[in-house]
Order: C-alpha cells, then structure tokens, then sequence
C-alpha cells in the first residue's frame, strides 16, 4: 500500500506537474541512473586513470562495503550505540567523487558519512573505534557514527541535521576563495536535504560569489520512507541548479567511473575559479535508513530493493575491470580478502581500546578551561 | 482503565480527537505511510486518510508556519517534529508568529496549533540528537508548554493541548514511548493545562521536577526511603501555565526542595522555579534550593560520559542530604 | 559609487553567470518593467473591466497614494512611531492584484502594507489610527504599520519577518484546499525575500500539493539598500518556478491593469484547482525604504529616481482611462479632491482617537485570561 | 581618553580588530555598500572592500553557518544579525554546529566566530521587533555571551569577543547607539569576557544587571539614593561566562539583592542569578531576591503601551523597597 501510495503521488498527476520529459518515477525507468550518461567504449570509460589507481578504487569499494558489515555485525551485538547509518549500495558515489580531489581539498558530508571518513583518509581502526565510542575514535568517543572529523585529513563531518551542512560547506567555499587557495570543498547531502530552506540559501551565495564549491546529492530516492516524488514537485534535482544559473549535472551513481568523471569536471572548474556545480548522483540504498528500519516493507517492495541489487556498484565496477583487463576475479577476491581482515582488525582495534576517561566530559566545550565555575553551571563541581 | 504505553496513550489522543473533530489534522515527516518515526501515529493514514495524516518535505520551517496558518484561518493542526532537535529551523515561526500572531492582531485570531515531538536525550544519539529544550520554549509569552512523564498524562495532557485554542509545545520523553501505565478510557479524559500533580506524598523534601524525570525523582525517593527520609515528588506537567500554587504548596509542607530537570542548567526551569520559590516561600525554607540537571556540556556520543552528563537519582540524593545538612 | 558597484556585480560577470538573454540589471534595460507584456490595443487593455469598476481601481490608487502622503506628514509630526514603509511607487501591484479576487479570498503581505490592508476594504481611518497606535486602529495599537489584520476582511497581515508570511500563507491555502473552499490566497513578498529559504520550503509545498496560492513577487529592485542584482545569482525571478515545476508569469508592476490581468489568471487557475502560480510584478519604489531612509544617494542616484518616477503608475492609468475616454482629467482631479479629504478625515479620525486602555497590556496574549499568575510570570499582578 | 559614541566605539573595534588581523572579515545584510542599517560599520567597506566588508541576501540561516564553516577552517568570521531579532531563522546553525562543533569533534576545531547586532526593544517597533533575546542564547553551553552597556564596556568586550577562540553571541542595544562615553584609544584596550563591573558601589541593597538596563539601575540608584538608599549597581558585562564571584560579593556585601533585565522573566538571565545566589549566598540574605524584567508580554506597538511593558527605574525602585522591608 505504501507503494500504491507512492505510484499514486507520483504518476499522470505528478507528470503533469513537471514540464520535463523524463518518467515520474525511477520505477518507470530502468534507465534511470544512466539517463544523461554519454556512450563510451569500455576504455575510455576508465577516463585515463592508471591500473594501479583503478585497482585503489576497487579497494577502496571493497572496504567500504566490508567495513560497514563488520560495523552491522558489531551494532547488532551492541558494541555500538546511537543511530547507525550505512552506505550500502551508495559506496560508488563518495569513492567516485573523492578520486576527483587532490590533498587539501575538504570534504563535509551528513550522517551517513563511515564511507566518507574512510575515503579521506582516516584510519579504519579509528572510524571503527569511533563507532565503539572509544578514546582511539576520530572524535575520541564525543561524536559516534553521525559525528566523525579529521582536521587533519581535512575531513569536516559528520553532521546529524538535514541540510545543515550546507551552509557550513558554503563557509569553508567562502574561506578557500577568502585566502585565495588552490582548494576545492566538496560536500555531500541526500536528496530530501534538497527541499531545505539551507540548500537555497547556500546555492544562491555560492553561485553568487563563485565560490569553489561542489555540492553533490547523493540521490538514492527515500528520505527515511518518503519517496522524492512524494517530497518534491519537481523530480529532476539538477534543473534546480537553474534557478541559481548554477550549472549541474547527473551522475551514475552506481558507477564509480561515472561518478569520478562527473565530479572530476565540476572539481576542475571549481579549482579554476569558475564557480560551484551542482550534482545528482542517482543511486540506491540496499539497507534500511538506519540499523533499526528494515530493509524492505513498508515505503518499498522487496522486488525494488532485489532488482535494484542486480546495479551493485562493486559488482558493476568488476565487470568493468574485468573488461578490460585491469583486474581478474581472482585478484578481486584476494583483494576482498585483505579488506575484510583490515575490517577484522579495525573492529579488533575499537574493543582493545580504553573507553574515554571521565574527564572529558567537560573538556572541549570551550577553548578556554573554566574559570571557577563561570562556564558550567550546572553546580557539579 | 487498561494498561498501555505512552506511546499508545497519544496515539489513543490523536485518534480520538480526529475522530471528535474534523478540523484536527496531523502533518510532519513520515507520520504518515511510515507509521511515524516513533510509531505514535500507527495506524492513523489508514484511519483518517492522506487529507489528514500529511507526510511532508524535510522543511521544519515551511511546515510549521503552515499549521500556523492554518490554524489562524479556523483549522486545529498538530505538527510533528521528528525530534524537537530539528525545530530550532521552525523556531521563527513559533516564536515571531505563533507566539504573537493573536496578540498582534489584539485578539482578532486564535492559534489553535500544537507542536509535539519527542524530547530529551535517548541512548547515544550525540550532541545534536539529545537535546531537552523545554527551557527554551517555555521563556516565550504566547505559548504553553506540556511535559507528560506517565501513559495516563501524555493522553490526558495531548487531548487538552489540542482542544486548546493557544499555541502548545508539546514534549514527549522520548525514552518514555515504551512506558506502560493505567490509562482511563473514557472518550473525554481531558487533563486541564496548569495542574501540578504529586506523584509520590512526602513530608521532608519536595524534589520538584518535570517529563521523564519524575521517574529518576521516583527512584531517588526510593533510596531516601531507605535511609528513612520521607520524599515528595512534585510533577509540573505543564511549564506554562505553571502551578506556582502546588509549588509553594509543597515547599511550604516540607520547607526544603531539590529541583531536578533533564535539561542544561542555565536558564532552564529549574532556575525559574527555584527563584519563585524563594520569592513566594522565602521564610518556608530552612535551606537553599539545589538543583539537578544535565551537565552543561553539548552531549557525547560515548555510554560512560553519556551517562555522567545526565541527571541520575544519585545526584538528586546527594543534594536532598545537602538540604538536609545530612 | 554605490552605483558603480551595483553595476559592477551586475554587468559581464553577472550575465554570463546567468543562462538566459534579458540584461543584467533594470538600469540597462529601458524596457524592463514591460519585457513579457503583449501588444494590445487600447481597448484590449482594459481587460472587459467596466468603466465603473476601472474608475474604481483609479480611485484606490488616488487613495493609496493620498493616504500615505499623509502618513508620512504625520509621521514628521511624531504623530506615528516606530517603522514606516511606504508603498509610493508600488500602487499598481497590490491595487491591480487584490482587484482580480473575489469576496472571501485572503491577501497577506509583509510590513509595507498599507495599501493591501486599504484594498482590503479595512477603513482608512482604522488604518490610519493603528499607524497612531490608538484604539480604534485595526489592531487596537498593538500592531502599529506593519502588523495590521482585519479578520473580518480576510486581510491577514501585516508580518515583519522577511519571507515569514510565506510559510503562513501555504497554511491559508492548504487550509481552503482542506475545507474544499472556493476561496484563493494571495501573498505578497518584496524581492529580496526570494533568497529566504522560508520561499524555497513554500513553493514546494504549494506545488507538491496544487494549493491555491497566488504568490506575488514585488520587485522593486531593492531590498533596503542592496540591489536584487547584487542579492541573487540569477537575475530572472520568475525562473526560479521552475524550480518548483511551477506556472510563473511576469507583470508590468507600474501598469495595474497589466497586473489585474496577470494576476487574474493566476487567480482562477488557483481556484479551479489547478495550483499555484509565481508572479514576477516589476516595479520601483520612489521614496526610501523607511521614513529614515533617504530617497536616494546610497545605493541609487538621484537621476535614476527621477527617472524612474516617469513611469508614475497613476499617470500611466491616468493616460489609459483618458485615451479610452473612460475619465477625463477633471474627473481625475474631482476624484483626487475627493481621496484627499478621505486621508484628511482618516488622520482627523485618528487624531481624535484615545489611547489603548492599559489593561489591554496583558489581554490577547492567550485566549484564557490568566489563572492567578499561571501564564504571566513576572510577578508584576 | 576620548569621547565617543557606543556606536563609534563599536566600529572603531571593528576596524582594529581587521586591522590587526586579515583573518577578520564583516559580512551580514547592508554591512558595506549601506554602512549598516544602524550605521555601525560605517566607512568599512571603504577601508577593508568588499573581500572582508560582504554584503549578503536576506539569508540568516545561510551566512550564520557561513560564518561557522569558514571559522572551523581558519578565518575569524564577524557575522551582523541586521538586529536580534530575525536571527531565529540561524538557531540551528549557532545551537547545532556553532555550539557542539568544538565539542563532537573532540577539540580538533576552534570555532572563532562573532554573532553581533542590535538587541532589545526600540522606540515602538512591535512584538517581532523589540526582543532581547540574551537568556535564550546564554542557555546553551558552547556559546559565550556578552552584553555591553557602555561605550567603553562596547569597544574592550566586542575586541575581546573577536580576538576569542570560541563563538561569541554579542548583544547591541539598539537604543544605546547615541550614547556618549569617554573610551580608550588604545588598540589593545581589551575587556576580559567573564568579568562583572560595580558600575556603582552602595552599601544598602545591590541591583544586579547587564546592557541597556545598567541606566536604567543607574537611574534608580539615583532616586533611592535621594530617599537615603545606597544603592549597589553590578553590571555582569558579560553573561557566559558569567561572573559569580562578583555576584556573591556583591550580596554578601548588602545582603539584599534586586535583578533587573530588558528580557521576559520565565527563563531570564535573572532566574539564574537568583537561583545561584539563593545558593551560594543563602545565609547573607535578609529578604527574598526580587526581579524587574519586561512585562511577561509580547511587546505591544502603542506609545503607552509599550511604556508599561519596559522595565522602569520606578519598577526598581518599587521592588527595593520591598527588600529593604520599606
Ligand atoms: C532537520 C532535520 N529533520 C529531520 C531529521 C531526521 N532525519 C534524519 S535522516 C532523514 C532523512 C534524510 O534523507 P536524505 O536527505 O535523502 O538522506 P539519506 O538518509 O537518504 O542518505 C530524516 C528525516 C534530521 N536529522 N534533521
Ligand atoms: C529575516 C529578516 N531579516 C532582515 C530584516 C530587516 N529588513 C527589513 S525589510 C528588509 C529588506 C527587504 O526587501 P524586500 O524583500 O525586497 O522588500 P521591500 O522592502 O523592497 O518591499 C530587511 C533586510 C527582516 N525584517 N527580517
Ligand atoms: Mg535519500
Ligand atoms: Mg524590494
């Protein structure tokens, strides 16, 4: 029924709606992630990338998934609290699109972000021990799976309000362009982020301003249980750059090389002054939204959630390694085999490690230590 | 009298004050083909079709400026925030609009919304997910605001915020959805705005408190029993109208009080009751009103810290043996 | 230099940022507030109205205009306090708009309402006397100028947060929609409340939903001193519907029947069922933003005030009722005669008018009076 | 030592303050091209351009979290609420990301941001534009907030305020703007945020306040001191971190306290203070703690009216005398 429900919003009535030729529904479309994606033979579609980075990619895949199904086992024996949100089916779109940057480029995601933080660069075993809420973690336990950083490895969070990243995205666009800096701040949003007054807000001051901001939706079709069709009148994302004269485009999201092409162009003109893209990576969840919604029942069917499975990015992008020769089968599953040991050992790192000490609860509220009992009033101490 | 959980006990109120009256419409995100993200509204799409169970757009502001609007043109609206995190975006039209809408037209429009949503820190949900902001709202002339601690006050209370013709926020514990409890069945168990209610006699010291606490102030007034000190527990249930009556009442009975809230330190209820009571029962008191509350730090992810952050039925006995000079 | 620096963020960098061809900015396009209308004849362009009804929109000009100047004399006396923003210039929009409703249909607007509360039908000396902060005033004295209601004609503000009606007025509408009324809602915002995300999150709603709203955008240029130009990263305010696969239209703002006529449409699409519409009203306002706001020098130049004050929305109608001989000049003056002595007697009305009572203080915060200081907690009762 | 305007000593701050840092910029609606609606940045934009002087679209919620992103990657962002009031539309980005930023990341990230504007009731603006709104922000841990009511107290703290490495929420009134003062001309003439000032030792009663309404305590210190009262007057200066010490002083001083603030009462500043001084200074106490603060009301827009919901020296006046049992 919730399905018949989501037809019904989103059939004739719904077209009817949106001056634009493409269908109401992703479900009307077996080609929908593919819609804008050009022809290409299967070597120019490795967009010149070198084997060895090529093989990084698959790697870096490869982690992701394994990664966060050690972290579901670890959820479901209680070792991690809170909310858990996993990118499962997503993976193409964060690794595709971080290959595009280079060091000192900034990253800023929301919630579902474990993918993210690796992909910048934060060690497997901190994510994990962050996830644990452990002393070890990237946020040393205060931040947990919707609020992980690296001021190091530029990794910006982390962030557990719909949109809110946005303006902070903006802000650090503001800085690059301020300072006059060879950088480029990427940030990421799903699409139900893209009816926030935020998203409006902050699109219009980047276009504005030209700021060197490349703002990708990560467009896996349900905002919790909500379909976009039933949240948006209209369905195409990226013509709502035009009302910023922004220019965007739409990305296969369940093609990594797609995904790096796309945002590879946005980054260069980002770099090269030129001013902000927006980009629609359409993709699709394979988990619930988070650990406690189930995969499949009430706003989609199983028969969706299957079929959409046969479009695994891993499984896409080993058939095209294997095409052409970067990477054999076996080198695939000896790969699989050294992420999943990595996962074991990220997992076996977070239950070693010392749980925060007491003390800092009160620490890092502010800069300063209190001054006697001026900050905290909370009488405790 | 049949026993259910809180969670029941407002689904119980919304239905039936759907059912009562058609202007009553529930809108906010997944209420509606998800059942709520909570489940409170279960069973509702079916019931009272999609003209009256409105999923929305992520747009914390469109949407509560919506039910603003609409109930200054007749309709009765209850808008839910998935948590009452999110509302600081809906905050303009809840307090530049709702809050001053009939005033500035002197009376010439009711604003008949309620706001609800579940409140206050659940388990490891980090800083931004944890929030008790009653305090906040509370500090606004133009709205009231509700804080139901049992199964039987969340569906009593929800009814009467809804029949109200002033806007109410509503704050559900967010950790109390599974609460069971004896609720009355009767169709019109209404509980008036504005009426404290003891939920435990007591003749040493008044813990004063409010929502999910009472259940902490419960189980520290068990131990005190323990150790043979005859705790009160004073619940608030409703922060505006307050009953500055019961809170007087009590202290005057016992001469002592520990105000105990879930919420930060500065600013929140607590201070506003501590200071009427010193005002209004300044002689009754033969030592100063303390307080428990959440540690005044933004909440951390981690269990052990979560845990010293929140306010625990150790902190309240400790600072009932200080107004006890035990 | 203000000037300079408008034009600086509005010329070459500006258009190209913009896919579309019109200029960049008004000043270069002595066309502008006419871009969209068709040709028509005389005749034609008195849309079918009668001679009646187009003496009366002459009136309600006359009115507006009269009324406000003698506002703004009262206002130099002192005689009203607080923020005063007058709508001299701008007649034709809200004048032309709320001529194309119908009895029970609702208009809403920001603080620079004057007009609207007028249009409305509140009494001018009911208008005035809340400018006067008295009793008889259409909110007792506790709006003042931009918090004027009138339940009883549907006028329902008067609202000082910029973008804040939008949001209320999607309530309004969903509330017809609700109760299957026969009934439209109007609301108007100034330009610059565009970029407010209050905008984005409505005209969403409003579409996803086919509510019957009316959205009007005044375009006066400015939002207090920042040039529309200088504010949004695309110029064409009317595009940004598209956004929202919504139905937009452009009005000549200094032509009211050009409005009356776009408006119009706009109006019965809503009422048939048909959804809401963006309407892009282009005109100019001849005096400063507020009665502190200098008419010119800052952020414009005295010749471009001038100049703009050619298109006198009242002469431009002047000229039109003339050529098609539906009023001559001395019925223009009789008629001017006769609205100046109805702002006299407004501002006499007022004059005479006493003082809210101070009990009106702590009434109307709530609808119940307070239970022994349960509402009110400061300990003043 | 000159004198000077609270204004002029606002943007000779300003001016210093980017002078001596290029990571200081000023950005908020009609900052340059118009010098600021309340002309406080007047010639700036002139002096700095437009790099470091922004105007922005009428976007609260979207230049606020502007200001936090390019804090938390180096820059030490100014952001100018038009005034206060309108600054509801930014709560989530100053509660959610300002506020806990420091803290979910564990201290990898300073947040040297500055929230400033004009704060509180002017001369007849109406309910949505009169609000003094520092209680609300002082509620929350991980802001600081300040309230100078001088032009000295304006030009040292709001140095101060840029110079700190964690968010500062700066509240301007609105009607001090013309207020004259000798202030120093020194470039580093810096107030230290947490430090109260007896703006006028007594030995009778003390008046406990902050911003615009020191002149108004002034102003009733004059009367009682006319009826032969000594009126203490402490102005907190700044209100987190918030000077206790000086507070306790103060009362063990005169043992009799009256708190007056511009605000509403229910979760004002000056619950706070009475609770922690009802705490701390139980026993110095000789009478209940009173408060003055702006009638629990929306602010009405009639001349009248809006006189009677101010706070008044005659209010204060009123309420000493009861604590001196008078
Ligand atoms: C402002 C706000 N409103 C509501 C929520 C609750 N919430 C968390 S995730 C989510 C759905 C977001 O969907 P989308 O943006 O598409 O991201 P996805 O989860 O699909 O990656 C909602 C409603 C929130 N965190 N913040
Ligand atoms: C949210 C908010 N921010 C700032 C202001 C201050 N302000 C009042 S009017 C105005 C300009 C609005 O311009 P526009 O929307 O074009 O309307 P106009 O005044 O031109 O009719 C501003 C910035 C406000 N009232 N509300
Ligand atoms: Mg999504
Ligand atoms: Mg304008």
């Amino acid at each position: 029924m919730a399905n018949t429900r989501t037809k019904k919003g989103a059939t004739a009535e719904h077209v009817e709606r949106r001056d634009h030729p493409s269908p109401a529904t992703p479900a009307q479309d077996p080609n929908w992630e593919r819609e804008h994606k050009p022809e290409m033979s299967p070597e120019e579609h490795l967009q010149g990338l070198s084997p060895e980075r090529l093989r990084d990619i698959m790697h870096d895949m490869l982690l992701g998934r394994r990664f966060e199904e050690k972290a579901a086992e670890a959820y479901a024996l209680g070792k991690i609290g809170g909310f858990c949100h996993l990118y499962i089916g997503q993976e193409a779109v964060a690794i595709g699109a971080i290959h595009a940057l280079q060091q000192g480029d900034y990253v800023m995601t929301a919630y579902r972000e474990h993918v993210h933080a690796l992909q910048m660069g934060i060690e497997p075993g901190a994510v994990m021990a962050e996830l644990y809420g452990k002393e070890t973690g990237c946020s040393h336990g205060n931040g947990g799976s919707m609020h992980m950083f690296s001021a190091e490895k530029n990794y910006l969070g982390g962030h557990g309000i719909v949109g809110g990243q946005i303006p902070l995205a903006l802000g650090v666009a503001w800085k690059i362009k301020y300072r006059k800096e060879d950088r480029v701040m990427q940030v990421y949003l799903g699409e139900a982020a893209v009816n926030q007054g935020a998203f409006h807000e902050s699109l219009n001051m980047a276009a504005l301003w030209k700021l060197p901001l490349v703002v990708i939706v990560e467009n896996n079709r349900f905002g919790m249980g909500t379909a976009w069709e039933r949240a948006s009148s209209l369905y195409d994302i990226s013509q709502k750059a035009n009302a910023y004269a922004m220019p965007s485009a739409v990305a296969d999201g369940m093609d990594v090389l797609d995904v790096y092409r796309v945002t590879r162009q946005a980054v260069d003109r980002a770099r090269a002054g030129e001013g902000p893209t927006l980009i629609e990576a359409r993709t699709y969840r394979f988990v619930g939204h988070s650990m406690s919604d189930p995969v499949s029942g009430v706003y989609r069917t199983k028969e969706e959630v299957e079929e959409e499975k046969l479009n695994d990015p891993i499984r896409i992008y080993a058939n095209t390694l294997a095409d052409t020769n970067v990477l054999s089968q076996q080198q695939l599953e000896a790969m699989d085999e050294e992420v999943k040991k990595v996962a074991e050992q990220a997992a076996e790192f977070a239950e070693s490690s010392p749980d925060p000490a007491p003390e800092q609860l009160y620490q890092n509220v502010y800069v300063d230590e209190d001054v006697q009992g001026q900050l905290y009033l909370d009488g405790r101490r | 009298m049949a026993v259910i959980t809180y969670r029941d006990a407002l689904n119980q109120a919304l239905a039936e004050e759907m059912e009562r009256d058609p202007d009553v419409f529930l809108m906010g995100e997944e209420v509606g083909v998800y059942n709520g993200a909570y489940k409170v509204s279960k069973g509702l799409l079916d019931r009272f079709g999609e003209e009256r169970v409105v999923d929305t757009p992520i747009t914390e502001l469109g949407f509560a400026g919506l039910g603003v609007g609409a109930a200054m043109t007749g309709l009765r609206p209850v808008i839910e925030f998935m948590t009452w995190n999110f509302a600081y975006l809906a905050t303009d039209q809840i307090f530049n609009a709702a809050a001053k809408m009939r005033y500035m037209s002197a009376g010439q429009f009711k604003i008949p919304v309620t706001f609800r949503g579940p409140s206050g820190a659940a388990l490891q949900l980090a800083a931004q997910h944890s929030q008790a902001l009653e305090a906040m709202y509370s500090h606004f002339p133009g709205l009231k605001v509700v804080t139901p601690g049992t199964p039987a006050d969340a569906k009593g209370l929800l009814k009467a915020a809804i029949r109200d013709d002033d806007p109410v926020c509503f704050f559900e514990g967010e950790m109390l959805y599974n609460l069971k409890g004896e609720v009355p069945d009767d169709d019109d168990f209404v509980i008036p705005l504005g009426v404290a209610e003891v939920k435990r006699p007591g003749a040493d010291v008044s813990i004063i408190t409010h929502g999910k606490m009472i259940n902490v102030a419960l189980q520290a007034a068990a131990k005190l029993e323990k150790d043979g000190v005859d705790a009160e527990v004073l619940d608030l249930r409703t922060l505006r109208p307050l009953d500055v009556e019961a809170i007087v009442a009590t202290v005057a009975k016992t001469n002592r009080a520990v105000l105990l809230e879930e919420g930060w330190p500065y600013g929140g209820i607590t201070t506003t009751v501590a200071t009427l009571i010193q005002e209004l029962a300044f002689d009754h008191l033969d030592a100063p009103v303390l307080r428990v509350t959440q540690a005044d730090v933004p909440m951390p992810y981690a269990k052990g810290l979560e845990k010293l952050a929140k306010p625990s039925a150790e902190l309240v006995v400790e600072k009932v043996n200080r107004v006890l000079y035990r």
